[in-house]
C-alpha cells in the first residue's frame, strides 16, 4: 500500500487526469483549498474541467487560475461572488454554471461518497431550486428530491496525512475536503505535514484513510486571507 | 430621543431577538452587526455555516489565522467550547432544525412571509450560499430590512417579484418602521398566512405604516411602540 | 446555558420521560452504552417505551434490564442475538421488533437528525427489507427508499464532555452514539469525565454541544465486556 | 497430500483473494480465519463495521479495552495508523463502495448470485447486522460455505429457499469442493447471470461436483484444482 508520491503532478498523472473530466475540490473561499493540486491542473493544461467547489477562488488565486486559462467549462457551487472573470465568463456564456444551495451542496457531495442515490431535503421548495426536480411531502411537509454528486477525481487539503491516508484537519479549514474526499473515484489530498501511520491518534482522524488514493506533502503553501478583520488591541 | 439612522434602529431592534442559551447564524450585512450588541445575561453560540459553533471576536492584527474565516470569508477567531466540523455537519445543524435563530437580510418580504434575497434577475448571479437551507429549517427566521429601497418603494410586498428564497419562510420581519409576525399556523386549512404588526417606530402609527406597505397585514392586540 | 445536571433521573425528569415515548439508545452490544441512562429508567419504571438501538444488551445487563421488567413494547435494532428475554418475549409477541440493516439503521438516524426525511439505499433491494417500500432505480440500479428515524428522546454516553455538551468519545465506543445525539428531540449525555469549555480541543470534538440538551458525569461505569478475547503473551 | 478438513481448506482458499492495499471486511466464523493466515507481503486493512479501520490482533490478557471491541463484540486492538468513526461514517464507506473486499458465509448461494445467511424461518430472528449492506455494495462479495448441509443436501441451489440477504451479489463462492464465479455482464440483457466453476479439490472432477450441486453452472476455459 504505497499512496505517498512526491507532488501534485505525479498524483494527477497517477490519477489519470484527462479533459472533459469532473473533479471537486475542497476548500471555503481561499480556506482548507489544495492550491498545490490546482497549480499543477494549471501547468498539466488539462481543459473542459466540470468543477464542484462552494467557490472559485479569487482572479489571481484558487480556482480563478483555471478560470484564467479556460480549464473550465461547468462550475457547480453555492457562491461564486469573488471573482471578476468569472462574471465575464458567466455572462458571455463561456461558463455554464449550477448554483446549488450550499447544504444541498454538501449533502450531494455526501450522499456521492456514501452510495446513496438521492435524498430528499427541504431546502429550496418552491424556488427555482426545485425546477425540474421531484416534490414530495412527508409528514405535512414538501421536500425536493436532490441527487448524489461525484467526482473523477477529488482534490482535497488537510493539516496532517500519514503515508496511509488519515488526514487532520485544521480549524475551518475543514469545511468540504471530508466529504469530497470520499466522494472522489480518485482521491488526491495534499498536506502540510506528512506523518507516518502511528502519530495520529486514532481517534482524531478526520478523514480514514480508505478515501485517500494519492497523498503528498506540500512545499510553501500559500494560504492566502481572503478579507483580513482584525480588532485593535487594548492600548495599555 | 437621539436621533437614530435607520440601519441602527433595526440591528438595535434585531438584539432583542435573542434568548439566554440560543444557537444562532447570522447573515452577513445588517445581520452581522448584532453581535456587537449582546447584552449581558445573554449567552448564545453563533455558527459560521462553513464549520463552527462558537465564533468569537475578530483576530488581533497580526493573529490572523487563514485557517480560521467565518462564512463571509473574514478572519476571525474561536472561543473555549468552540467546536469545528465539516461543511455536511453544519447543514446537518441546520438542516435537523437544530439552530434556534437565524437572522437575515433580505429584498423583498411578502405578505405570505416568502423572502427574496439572493439574486436580481439580469444581473450577476453570485449563489444563494447557506441563505436556503437556514430559511427552510431554522426554528426562527428574522429578517432585517429597510422598509424602503433607494426609489422609495416598499419591500414589503403583497408577492415577491425577485426570485424568492424561501416560501412561507418568515417568523418575523424588523424594518426600521415596523416590526411584522408571520402566522402560519391556519395556513394548513387553506387559507392565507396571517401577517401581523406588532411594533411601529416612535412617530408612526398604524395607518403611517399601511401606507407604506402594499403587504396587507393585520393588527391582533396591541401595537406597541419599537424600543431600541 | 445551563446543561449540567447531577445524575441521569434528574435530566430524564426534566426531559419529561413517561410512558409511550420513543428513545434512541447509543452503542454497540455494551460497549459505550449509556448506562446510567439505562439504569434510571429502570428505577423510574416507565413503560410501553419503544427503543431504537443497534442491539438490546444482554440478560442482566444494559436494555435487557428494561426488556426484564418489560418495560419496552418495540424494539427497532439491527441484530438481537445475545438475550434469552428478548427471544422469549419476541416469540410470545410482548415484543415487537423491527429489523432494519444495521447501515440502514445508522443512516436513517443519521437522517433524523439532519433534517432529511427519506434517502435511497442499495441495502436490502429484493430481501424482505424493501416490503411495503418504494425501489426506484437510478443510473441502472435499484434502490430501496427507506425513511429518517427520531426519538423523543436519545440517551447517549462519551468518555468526556464538556458544561455546553461537547462530546468525545473513546474507540469504538463511538459508534451509534453521535448520530443518535443528533437525532433526538432532547439528547441526554452520560460522560466518564465532565470538563469546562476549553478543555476539549475544537478539532476534536465528535459532537459538538448543539445537539446536547443535558450532560452529566456518571460515577462507577461498568463497562461490562461481553466476549473476552485474548492472545498468549510470549514466554521469554 | 496431508488430509485437511473441509472448513481449514475454505479458509485457506479464501485467504488467496487477498491482494496487497486491499481494505477488508470479514464476517462472523470462518471468515474471521482468514486473517490469522495473511501471507507475507500483502497488507490489507481490516475495517470493523462497528466503527475502526485497522483491525489489530486479540489484547493480551488483562489488556483487554472494554471501549475496543469487534462487530462479533470481541475485545480487539488497534493498529498504528487506525482510524475510529462512528456507525454511519462506518457504513458510508461499506455502501459507498470503499470496500475492496468482503469474505461472509452462506447458508445458500443460488446459481443467480443471490446469497441468504441470515435466518432460518421458524427459528429466532438474530438479525441481519451489517451483512445485507456489505454484500449490496462491497466491490466484490466472497462466500465461504460447506457444499452441503449436515443432512447432506447440497446448500449450492438453483433457488434460495431460504429469505435472501441479497440478489445477485455474490462474486465468488468457495465451498471445499469447488470455486464458483458469478458472471453479471449478460444479466443486464435478460439473460441470466452466469454461474462458472473455477477450481476444484483435489479429487474432485467437473462432473463430481455437478453431481453435489443443484445449481446449474458452466465451465468457461480451464477448470483448475483448488490450491490450499
Amino acid at each position: 500500500m504505497n499512496k505517498v508520491v512526491q507532488d501534485a503532478k505525479e498524483a494527477l498523472l497517477k490519477a489519470g487526469i484527462r479533459d472533459g473530466m469532473t473533479l471537486m475540490s475542497g476548500g471555503f473561499g481561499l480556506c482548507g483549498i489544495p492550491e498545490h493540486s490546482i497549480a499543477a491542473l494549471v501547468e498539466l493544461g488539462v481543459r473542459n474541467l466540470t468543477v464542484i467547489s462552494n467557490n472559485c477562488g479569487v482572479d489571481d488565486f484558487g480556482l480563478g487560475l483555471l478560470l484564467q486559462r479556460k480549464q473550465i467549462c461547468k462550475m457547480v457551487s453555492s457562491y461564486v461572488g469573488e471573482n471578476a472573470e468569472f462574471e465575464r465568463q458567466f455572462l458571455s456564456n463561456e461558463l455554464e454554471v449550477e448554483m446549488v444551495p450550499q447544504g444541498t451542496l454538501a449533502e450531494r457531495i455526501r450522499a456521492g461518497g456514501a452510495g446513496i442515490p438521492a435524498f430528499f431535503t427541504p431546502t429550496g421548495v418552491g424556488t427555482v431550486v426545485q425546477e425540474g426536480k421531484e416534490v414530495r411531502e412527508f409528514d405535512g411537509r414538501r421536500y425536493v428530491m436532490e441527487r448524489a454528486l461525484r467526482a473523477d477525481i477529488s482534490i482535497v487539503k488537510a493539516a496532517v496525512g500519514d503515508t496511509i491516508g488519515n488526514l487532520v484537519y485544521r480549524k475551518t479549514a475543514r469545511n468540504f475536503n471530508p466529504m469530497m474526499a470520499a466522494a472522489g473515484r480518485i482521491t488526491i489530498a495534499e498536506v502540510e505535514r506528512l506523518v507516518q501511520p502511528g502519530e495520529i491518534e486514532p481517534d482524531h482522524v478526520h478523514t480514514p484513510g480508505v478515501y485517500v488514493t494519492y497523498i503528498f506533502q506540500g512545499r510553501n503553501f500559500q494560504k492566502r486571507i481572503e478579507q483580513r478583520t482584525t480588532r485593535p488591541r487594548a492600548t495599555s | 430621543m437621539k436621533e437614530i439612522n435607520p440601519r441602527d434602529r433595526i440591528v438595535l431592534r434585531a438584539v432583542q431577538e435573542l434568548r439566554d442559551g440560543y444557537y444562532v447564524n447570522l447573515g452577513i450585512g445588517m445581520p452581522t452587526l448584532v453581535a456587537n450588541h449582546i447584552p449581558p445575561g445573554i449567552n448564545i453560540v453563533l455558527q459560521s455555516e462553513n464549520g463552527l459553533m462558537g465564533i468569537g471576536p475578530f483576530p488581533y492584527e497580526g493573529e490572523e489565522d487563514p485557517d480560521l474565516i467565518n462564512a463571509g470569508k473574514q478572519t476571525i477567531t474561536d472561543l473555549p467550547g468552540s467546536a469545528y466540523f465539516s461543511s455536511s455537519e453544519s447543514f446537518e445543524i441546520i438542516r435537523g432544525g437544530h439552530i434556534d435563530l437565524t437572522i437575515m437580510g433580505g429584498m423583498e418580504v411578502s405578505q405570505e412571509g416568502d423572502l427574496a434575497n439572493w439574486m436580481v434577475p439580469g444581473k450577476m448571479v453570485k449563489g444563494m450560499g447557506g441563505g436556503m437551507d437556514l430559511v427552510a429549517s431554522a426554528k426562527r427566521v428574522v429578517i432585517l430590512m429597510q422598509h424602503c429601497d433607494k426609489a422609495g418603494s416598499s419591500k414589503v410586498v403583497k408577492k415577491c417579484t425577485l426570485p424568492l428564497t424561501g416560501v412561507r419562510c418568515v417568523h418575523r420581519l424588523i424594518t426600521e418602521f415596523a416590526v411584522f409576525d408571520f402566522d402560519y399556523s391556519a395556513s394548513a386549512g387553506g387559507r392565507s398566512v396571517k401577517m401581523i404588526l406588532r411594533e411601529v417606530a416612535p412617530g408612526m402609527d398604524v395607518d403611517a405604516v399601511r401606507k407604506i406597505t402594499p403587504a396587507e397585514f393585520v393588527t391582533a392586540g396591541d401595537v406597541t411602540e419599537m424600543k431600541v
